[in-house]
Order: structure tokens, then C-alpha cells, then sequence
């Protein structure tokens, strides 16, 4: 059973995702933020309700909407900050961005710009955990566009025939880009899977199941049984995850593809609003207990934001290091 | 030319397709995104309302099987303009464009033809880091087989391309982020431009300075501030990687006797390399001074502003490395 | 119902396959033909089960061990050989040899070097013919090793979601060079697919049978189905041969994988020798027909290789011309 | 160096992998066919046996997930040797070594190491066609992150790959078809070679002739046959493009004032176009001639052999580029 403490735990991470994600969003609007930058709001049940089974010397890979799974696992959100400003406080001393925050002390390896390419790296951590034993898991967070990324389904594969401790995570958005995900109708002309990706993962010999991505604790128990599947040594599972990103693709996206109305009816099940409301229904908390968080969380990416315009940039050198671990340039 | 009117590079892209594409049924246009959304970048913005799904085909994230359909379908006779959104994901697709597409007519003795175009976004200068900033025309021009272009302003990008449609071969067409908002003249009816035919944009007389895409107009930036010092650059925009104006280049390289290459490239094995390598064998008795290349170095292109200013090509370096060889 | 002229004309297909494949052996193993060769042996009913279905205007994609495929679409035998010999009057002018046989006049796009790289350009030739009409299809060979190549993958995907005219046809000869297909036991390590590829198809969208590929009868009706999808604009579907190579991988493969006794067992299902079997019984043929058959197959390979021996080698010239359409060297 | 034997070169590597995976329970072995196959030209032969299939593994047809699958091994703390069977295949896998092992570090500021080596087949002159005869090392070394390693002896072949498993940067390691059967003398011990030394295989004093891989041979070659006619060549083998000893060859051209650079990969944007850049520029007024480089066409490799002999590099084309540079 999960403690209040853990609970509380799991609530503020969701609230610090959307805090951060929200602030993110003004900050690029504002133009102090640069580059690419794709936000993670409205899915943060699917990030924390996987992570929150994960240990020290677990992994996961994430993608280019990586904020989230960054908070999750515990990434310092100053330095997160500091990485979108191209700070040389930032996680990756402002090198990386939004795109490549990683911080394998934490093991996080690497949000990234390729669609895809966390799956092979994921069956590399796994490869690695299951040589040395001990029980580690590796998490692959993959989008539903990502699905028919040859990388993605190769990693389906070879899991499956590694029997490794893998969780391949869908987080099904409805979108890749302006692409559906999967047509209700058979005329759906812009749609990116003939099939469901769970239905697939089965016939590479992947259990599978399709989760309520929308709700952090219908996530946590579906992660629960794949986590210990993987940890017992008993191979790769995925999880479907049916959500919604409540921001345009990236910064900047016009959404001629979806409606204001869609995004409305999706806001309705506010993966937050829903978990406050068992939480509340539960006795687990209270409206004073849940909205400190709230408060809380604003105020850590408060000091995100000042910490992140107070430092300094990185001397222009600094381009030319950390190519190789010995000197290069 | 009548009808010529100031638009912008997308523009002039976006007119082209819509061209080729009322002028030839075969030509259809495939990608990530080219349908509803107009492209990431607007280049095909209306084509799906004015041909409908069956000629502007959103794809899958899946690059190795729609840019090999491209192959496949000008294999079977069809004339398609694939677009790759960022040249940076050729990693997951390479095969189908340098294996497949390019080597298909040399290794079948010459007896068909791949009438294939695949578009690409290129370059740095917006902090979108490491892996959507490169530009790698010089890997794809090392490769045997395709076709390299690298248009610098609206009137070239449009005809350029409309000559890429036209053209029997596969084609890597790169179009740089920084040029999309540039605006030129440009007619409004078809035309095209000959590959292998470089523009001098700037005539000189004391050092020849060779560049492409974005980098054309940093060249002719500091040609002008450099002119104001009294030196005069000649800048050649080949247009065309390959095939490759190498009589425009040695020309003006045996009239100036000093050469800058610039290019975004990384530096090792790259395209500035190559141009220097040419005019080190085939111009060597008229040269005066070293061959100078400004080039990005051969490191990851880094998200900061501050860094990424410091590793990119701009005019400022072009100039200090005109004055190296003038001195 | 298949004719008399039809089945004969199978028949011979297949034997001039083997006659061709035997003698590359023999030439090979006397130096006289260079570079890779991987031979098709054993699999013959495949090629020539599928392939009896298509007309003018259709097109197959190959893999490596293409010569039976290029065969059974009635590519030239003699520019064949010629070809292996690098000769000038090859196929390919001497350009492509074995693993680069194409003859697009015939509607073959190409035997292929690089291991799954056929299935998109079998999605691109669909897509055209979908949009000229006329009920065109493709039909994709890929061995068992293939289906595990993300290109392979990705493109079952964009068949499905297009509803493409490709027909998928896995020829399953039970190993990727030294890796089993699929194991029967859960431990076997060396396998290269955790389950079917025909279930997998199924959860891509698209319609498969598993099929005897020893059997150019079985292979015709399944094939026959799957074609008439294809012309009839319902989409792709995928046939799961099971077959077997005869040689080795390649020509000087020491085969340390597998045992005499294996390759025993699986001659006695020679396709050649069962079709035999079928067109004696059914009275279709008789022994004297079709030893004129394998008679005549047998001099068809000897006129071709005459004529590849005496023909000249391309002009050293030759290597500058064909890289495109236009002047280049 | 005492137990020094004449072995071939998928011995000497054969046995650095061996006398690695002993010292290292951290090195694993990966790729097709490397377990019961031993490698489909016998560098892995013997090494499932004694390890086991835990550190052996055989891959399906997956380029994309098992090198990728070295890069996540090699962030999880493993030092894995990945084997990509031709480097022609690169296509399909580019984007795991270029995007991800190489560019990790860098975009995540420095913290972290990818101990990754892929080992690859390189090189023409078997018929083995435009898909398998490439060499295209030059695209590994335009990349930024990636350490390039080319080695020509037996000798070298164990002493870098020895090196390159104990780096704790991610690695090309290239060898080349035609020197698996070269003997040499080979340590029995295991012994390392600091990357960018480069070797002076034959000295000389009127032309530099720098070469890698299998060019090494027909440099020296060459380089013996003018000797008889009076022209002292000095052959130069980096052994590493990267990093690249450019200190070894500039003094040799310095000393020579001659440069000839021979490469099997494409000419256009190739490694040999680089060295004769760096020379054009920063030993320009060393130079007595033209700079030559002797190097494969940007042709697709042709099957037929006569057409093959036709456009690879040899001795005997580096005889009449060197020939042409006194004259
Ligand atoms: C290989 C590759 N192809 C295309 C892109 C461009 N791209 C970035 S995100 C994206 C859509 C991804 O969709 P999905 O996997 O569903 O993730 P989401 O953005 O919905 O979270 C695309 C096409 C890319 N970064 N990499
Ligand atoms: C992308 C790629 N990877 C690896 C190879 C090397 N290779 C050639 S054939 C082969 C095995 C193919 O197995 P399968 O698809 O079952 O076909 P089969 O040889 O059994 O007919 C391999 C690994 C290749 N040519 N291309
Ligand atoms: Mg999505
Ligand atoms: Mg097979």
C-alpha cells in the first residue's frame, strides 16, 4: 500500500512538473528561454506514477519532452533551469538545453532530440543491469509517434529475446506533431499506427496493457507489476498510457491540427485536479495540506528562475571542451 | 522575367512545388507533418488543400521507410520531394538515400533512373543544439550518387529547386533555418537554374572567398567591410555542391592568388576542405598565400547562446582570415 | 485452376533456379566467379509460388540471395551469369554482380545488399501504383533475419496505415546467417525473433498465413489470396514461408552452425522433388516431360554460361559512366 | 618486447579481445554472428566458449538497437566492443554512434564517459560490390566525438584495439578486408598504442606520402620501387585520424616540401582532402609542388574487377602522383 508520505511525495512531484512546465511556458514567451522547447503539462501521471517505483541504480530514457521525467527523477530543478537560460550552472553547464538534460547520478540518461533512440539505449542499461544482477529496471519513455521509429521496434525485439528488465512506456499523447495516433475511423487519412501499440508489443512477446494515463495511480499499479516483472527477471513489459499534452508540440506550435475544444475536454480530467480529488476523498489529505504543496512548488521554481537568471553564462571556451575525456581542441 | 515580385525563401520554396506539382501529376510530396501543418517550417503550407492526400503524404515517424518509399515510388516512375525535417536525423535513415537511392543507377549499369528529391533543414544560429543545428552537406556529397545543392536566397532556392524536380537523379536539397525569413526577388513564373553554375556575388580582386547557403551572406558582409579597408574579396556562391563549379572557383583563384573557403561544416573532411585541396593540386603555382578555411570546429554544436556564437562561422571571421592571407 | 502450361512452366521455373544455383556453386568453388554469392537452393517453391501471380506492371523487391527471384520474373538467364562473371553483357554491365541484379523491364527493383532495405522501396513502388491505379502490386521477399530490421518494421506500419498493394513474403529458411529464426525451447540463445512473424504482421494491421514454403502449391494459394487483396486496393498482407537453404550462407561458409544431419532431413522435402511427386500423381505430367524440363533448364544454365565466359569485361572506362543520368566524370 | 611472434592480423585482435575480456569482466562482446560464428571473418572465434553467452551476445539484425544497445551498456557502466559487420551498413545505425555515444559528453557537460568500441570492416579489392567495399572512414572522422582508428599492421592491431577498449571515449575501430590475412610480428603480452602517434614506415627526404590502413602497403610499395629510380619517399601512417597527428606530418613536409595523401575512401570531402587542407594552409610556404591526393573516385564501388582495379588507389597510381610532384 502506498503511505501518505509517498503519496504526498508523488502529488508534489505532479505539481512541481506543472509549476515548472507552466513557468517555462511564460519564460519562453517572454523570449528568455531559446531553442526548442517541449512541455510536459498534462502528463505528469505518467511520469510519476512510473518513476515513483524506481531505486538508486535504476535508469530510464527519456525523450525530447523530457521536463518531467527530469522531476520525477529527481533532477535539481535549478539546474534545469539554468540549462533552458544556457547557463553554466545548468545540469549540463548549458551545453545541452531542453533537449539533452541528463543527469546519470540520479539515472536519468539523457532526454533527447532523436525520436526514438532512447529504445536501444534502454536495452543497453538493461543488458548492463541484468549482467550485473542485483535486480535494476530500466524505464524507455517513448511517445506514440516514436512507435514507428524503426529504433523503437528493433528495442521491442531485442528485449523480448534478451528477456531484459525493461518498461517500455507509451505515453500516448494523441499527437506526433499533427499526427493522430490511431484512427477510430478506418478513413482517417492523418494517422501515424494501423495498430494498437500495445496490441503490437504482445506479438514481439511483450506483456502488455493500456493504462489510464490520466490518472497517476491506475499508472502506479500497471507500473507496479512490470517493474517486479522486471526486477524478478522476467523480462520487458509496456505500458500504454493514454494522455495529452496541453501546450502546442513545441513552443511556438500554431495547433492548426487540434481544437481549442479538444484541449477543453481534456483539461477536464486534469491528471492533478483528478488526484487531488482522491486524495481528498481518501482522508489522505487536506485542501490546506494540498495547496501548501502547490505553494511550495511555485516557490522552488521561483528560486529555479532566479537562480537561473543570476548565473553566469559559460566563457566561450567552454565550446571547445568535454568533447573527449582528454584534451582535444 | 516579368512578375518579379519580393518574397521570402519559404515563399519561393513553396511556389516551386506548387509549380511542379500543377505542371506534373507524378511529382508528389512526402513527410513528417507536410500536410495539415504546412511543414514544420511552412514549405508546403496549402499544397494538401490544393492536391489532396494522394500527392502531399503525412508520414510516420519512421524515415527509413517514407524516404525509401520515395525510392521505391521514383523507382516506379513517380517524381517525389521528400522532406526530412532536420538534416540531423539522417542517422536513422541513411541507408535508404546513400546506399539505396544513390547507387541504385550505377549498380543496375545505368539502365534506370531515380528522379528523387529529398529536402532538408540545415544549420545552426538558433540555439536548437547538438542534434538540430548540423548542416553535413560534406557527408553527403563524400557519397557517390547524389546531387547536392545549397541555395542561398529565394531566387536560387526557387529555382533550384524546380530544377531538382526536374532533374532525372536523387538530390539532397538543403535549405538553412536562417535563410527561411529572407526575403528577395523572385518571378513568378517557373524557372530553373543550372547545377554546377556558381554566382559571383561579390567581384574582387585580392582574395577569393568561396561560400554556400547562410554563409554566402556573412561572405558578402564582410566583403563590404573588407572593402572599406581597402581590400577587394571576390565571392563565389557555387549553388551547387555537387556538381561542382571548380572553373568559377580556379578562375577567380588564378586572378586573386589567395583563397578563403567558408563553409558551417565541422572543419575535419569536410567541403572547405575539399575546395582547398583542389586549388592546393590544381592551382598551386598561382597561389600567393596559405588556404584559409573558416569553418564550425569539430565539436557538437552547443545549446548557449554564448558558446554556440563562438563555434558558428559569421563575417567577423571571415575577415580575420582574409586579412591573414593579405598581409 | 491452375493449367497444365501454368504448372509445367512453374515447374520449370523451379528447376532452372536449382540448375543455376548448383552450377554458381560448381563456378564458384572453381574461382572463376568473385565477390559475395548467397544462393537460393531449397527455396525455390517460394519464389516461384508467388511470383506465378504477377503481370506486367507489378514489381518485387529482393534481398542478397536473389538470383530465384530475379528468375521467376524472367530476368534474362544468360545476362544473369553474365553479370556473376562481371562481365560487360551482364544484367548490370558488370557493375552490380550477384548482389545487385536488377531488371526494372521485367518489374524486379532489385536484389539488395544491405539486409531489409527492400521493404521500403516495396512501400514506395505500392504507393505509386496505388496512385496510377490499375490494381498494380509489389511483393516484398525478406528473409527471417530481416524482419527484425527496423526498415522491415517500418515499413509493415506504412503499408498498413496506407492500405498499400504489398504482398510481404518472409522466406523463412531457419537462420540469419548463424542465428535461428525463432527457438522452440525458451532458452535457446541464438535466436533472432522472440515470436512469429506472422502474429507480429497481424498486430501491424495486416493480414499473414504461415505457409509450407516447400510446397509451390501451398505457396500459390496462399499467395493468390494475398495478391487479389493487394489488386483489389484492401492493403498488404504477409506470408510466413518456411523453407530452407541448402548452401551456405554465402558461398565459402564453413557452416559451423548447423549439421549435416539438419540439412538431410530437410532435403528430403525438396520443393522440386515434391512438385514432381504432385504433377506425376495428378497425371499433369510425366517423368519423361519433366526430365525434358530439367533437361532443358540444364542447357539454358550452360548456354548462359558459354555465353558469360565468352564475354568481354567492361572497358576499364566504364567504371566513370552510369552515376547519373547526365555527364559526370 | 619478449614472446613476439609472426601472427595475422585477426589473430592479433583476436587476442586483444581475449586478453581484454580476461583483465575486464566489464568488456562484453556484441554484433551478428559473433558467438558460435566466431565473426564472419573469425575476430570473435573461440571467445563465446570462454566467456559464455552473458558476454558474447549475438544480435539479431538490429544494427540500430545493439549498437545503440553499447551506448546504454557503456552509460551503465559496462565497456562494450560492438561489431558492425560492414561499415557500409553504417546507414542504418548512424544516428546511435553520431548523435547519441558521440555527442552524450559533450551535451551533458562533461559528467559522464561512453567507453564504447565499434570494430568494422572496411575496404575494396574482393568484388564485394558498391555495398560492401567502402571505406568511408572520412564520415566518422567530419562528426564531431567519435575517435577514428585505422590500423595497417598486426601490430597495431592489437596494440590499438587494446588501447581503444581501455578509452573511455566512444571509438571507430576500422579494419580493413585485405590485411586480415597479413602476418606480422605480434607481442604475446598485451600492450597499448597512444592514439595520434603516427608511424614513419619508411623515411625519406623528397616527397611525404601519408597513407592508412591497407594504403600503407602499396605506399611502401611504391615508396621502395622509387627508391630504384632515385626518388626517397617518406611514408607516413597516423594510424588515427582522431585524434591526428598533424605534428608528424607537417615536419615531414616541412622536410620534404612535398605532400602526396592516399586514401581509399571517396574523394570528394574525404580524409585526404583534409590533410592536404591542413598542409595548404598551415605549411604553405614549406611547399615545393602541387599537393596530390591519390584517392578512390566519388564513384559507387563497381562489382566487375576489372572496373574495381580500375578505380581503387594503388602503388602503382601512387608512383605516377609522386613522380608527377618532383618532376
Ligand atoms: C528521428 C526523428 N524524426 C523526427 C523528429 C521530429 N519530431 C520531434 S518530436 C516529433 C513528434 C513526436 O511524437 P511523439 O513520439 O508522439 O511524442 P510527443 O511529441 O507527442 O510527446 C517529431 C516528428 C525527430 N526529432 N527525430
Ligand atoms: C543491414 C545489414 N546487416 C547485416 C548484413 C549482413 N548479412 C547479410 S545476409 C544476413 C543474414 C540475413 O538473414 P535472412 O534475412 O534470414 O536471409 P537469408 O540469408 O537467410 O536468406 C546478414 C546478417 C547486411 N547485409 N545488411
Ligand atoms: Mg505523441
Ligand atoms: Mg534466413
Amino acid at each position: 500500500m502506498l503511505t501518505q508520505d509517498k503519496l504526498l511525495d508523488m502529488y508534489y512531484r505532479m505539481v512541481l512538473i506543472r509549476a515548472f512546465e507552466d513557468r517555462v511556458h511564460e519564460l519562453f514567451t517572454q523570449g528568455k528561454i531559446p531553442g526548442f522547447v517541449h512541455l510536459y503539462a498534462g502528463e505528469e501521471a505518467v511520469a510519476v506514477g512510473v518513476i515513483s517505483h524506481l531505486r538508486r541504480g535504476d535508469y530510464i530514457t527519456s525523450t525530447h519532452r523530457g521536463h518531467g521525467h527530469c522531476i520525477a527523477m529527481g533532477v535539481d530543478v535549478k539546474g534545469m533551469m539554468a540549462e533552458l537560460y544556457g547557463k553554466k550552472t545548468g545540469t549540463c553547464r548549458g551545453k545541452g538545453g531542453s533537449m539533452h538534460i541528463a543527469d546519470f547520478e540520479v539515472g536519468m540518461l539523457g532526454a533527447n532530440g532523436i525520436v526514438g533512440a532512447g529504445g536501444p539505449l534502454a536495452v543497453g542499461a538493461a543488458l548492463a543491469a541484468k549482467y550485473k544482477g542485483g535486480g535494476g529496471v530500466v524505464v524507455c519513455f517513448a511517445g506514440d509517434g516514436a512507435q514507428n521509429q524503426g529504433a523503437v521496434l528493433e528495442s521491442l525485439n531485442a528485449a523480448a529475446i534478451w528477456k531484459l528488465p525493461i518498461v517500455f512506456v507509451v505515453e500516448d499523447n494523441q499527437y506526433a506533431i499533427s499526427l493522430r495516433s490511431l484512427s477510430s475511423t478506418k478513413l482517417q487519412p492523418r494517422v501515424s499506427t494501423a495498430r494498437s501499440v500495445a496490441e503490437r508489443a504482445v506479438a514481439f512477446g511483450i506483456p502488455s496493457v493500456t493504462v489510464d494515463g490520466m490518472d497517476v495511480l491506475a499508472v502506479y499499479e500497471a507500473a507496479k507489476a512490470a517493474v517486479e516483472r522486471g526486477r524478478a527477471g522476467e523480462g520487458p513489459s509496456l505500458l500504454d498510457c493514454k494522455t495529452y499534452r496541453y501546450y502546442g508540440h513545441f513552443e511556438g506550435d500554431p495547433m492548426v491540427y487540434r481544437s481549442v475544444e479538444e484541449i477543453d475536454e481534456w483539461r477536464k480530467k486534469d491528471p492533478i485536479k483528478l488526484f487531488e480529488e482522491k486524495l481528498l476523498k481518501s482522508g489522505i489529505a487536506t485542501q490546506a495540506i494540498l495547496s501548501d504543496l502547490r505553494r511550495k512548488a511555485a516557490l522552488e521554481v521561483d528560486e529555479a528562475v532566479k537562480f537561473a537568471e543570476g548565473s553566469p553564462y559559460p566563457e566561450p571556451s567552454e565550446a571547445y571542451t568535454d568533447v573527449f575525456t582528454d584534451p582535444y581542441y | 522575367m516579368s512578375g518579379v515580385r519580393e518574397i521570402t525563401f519559404v515563399e519561393a520554396l513553396n511556389e516551386a512545388l506548387l509549380q511542379e506539382m500543377e505542371r506534373d501529376p507524378t511529382v508528389i510530396v512526402m513527410g513528417e507533418d507536410v500536410g495539415v501543418y504546412g511543414g514544420i517550417f511552412g514549405v508546403t503550407k496549402g499544397l494538401l488543400d490544393r492536391f489532396g492526400p494522394d500527392r502531399v503524404v503525412d508520414t510516420p515517424i519512421s524515415e527509413t521507410a517514407f524516404i525509401g518509399a520515395g525510392v521505391g515510388a521514383a523507382a516506379a516512375g513517380l517524381r517525389p520531394v521528400v522532406e526530412l525535417m532536420f538534416v540531423d536525423f539522417f542517422g536513422v535513415c541513411m541507408d535508404q538515400i546513400y546506399n539505396q537511392a544513390a547507387k541504385m543507377r550505377y549498380m543496375f549499369g545505368g539502365k534506370i533512373k531515380i528522379p528523387l528529391t529529398v529536402r532538408t533543414t540545415i544549420g545552426g544560429g538558433v540555439s536548437a543544439a547538438a542534434q538540430h543545428s548540423q548542416v553535413l552537406y560534406s557527408i553527403f556529397a563524400h557519397v557517390p550518387g547524389l546531387k547536392v545543392i545549397v541555395p542561398s536566397t529565394p531566387y536560387d532556392a526557387k529555382g533550384l529547386l524546380i530544377s531538382a524536380i526536374r532533374d532525372d537523379n536523387p538530390k539532397m536539397f538543403f535549405e538553412h533555418k536562417l535563410l527561411y525569413g529572407v526575403k528577395g526577388p523572385v518571378p513568378k513564373e517557373p524557372y530553373t537554374i543550372p547545377f554546377g553554375t556558381a554566382d559571383v556575388k561579390v567581384e574582387g580582386s585580392d582574395v577569393t572567398v568561396v561560400a554556400v547557403a547562410y554563409m554566402v551572406h556573412e561572405a558578402v558582409k564582410a566583403a563590404n567591410e573588407l572593402k572599406m579597408n581597402g581590400i577587394s574579396v571576390e565571392v563565389i556562391d557555387p549553388r551547387t555542391i555537387v556538381p561542382f563549379d571548380k572553373d568559377a572557383v580556379f578562375k577567380s583563384v588564378k586572378k586573386t592568388g589567395r583563397l578563403v573557403v567558408v563553409d558551417e561544416d565541422y572543419e575535419r573532411c569536410g567541403f572547405a576542405s575539399w575546395v582547398a585541396a583542389l586549388v592546393a593540386d590544381e592551382c598551386f603555382a598561382y597561389l600567393d598565400a596559405p588556404i584559409k578555411r573558416v569553418t564550425t570546429p569539430t565539436v557538437p554544436i552547443p545549446f548557449s547562446p554564448v558558446l554556440e556564437k563562438e563555434i558558428l562561422p559569421n563575417a567577423e571571421k571571415i575577415i580575420k582570415a582574409v586579412k591573414e592571407v593579405v598581409k
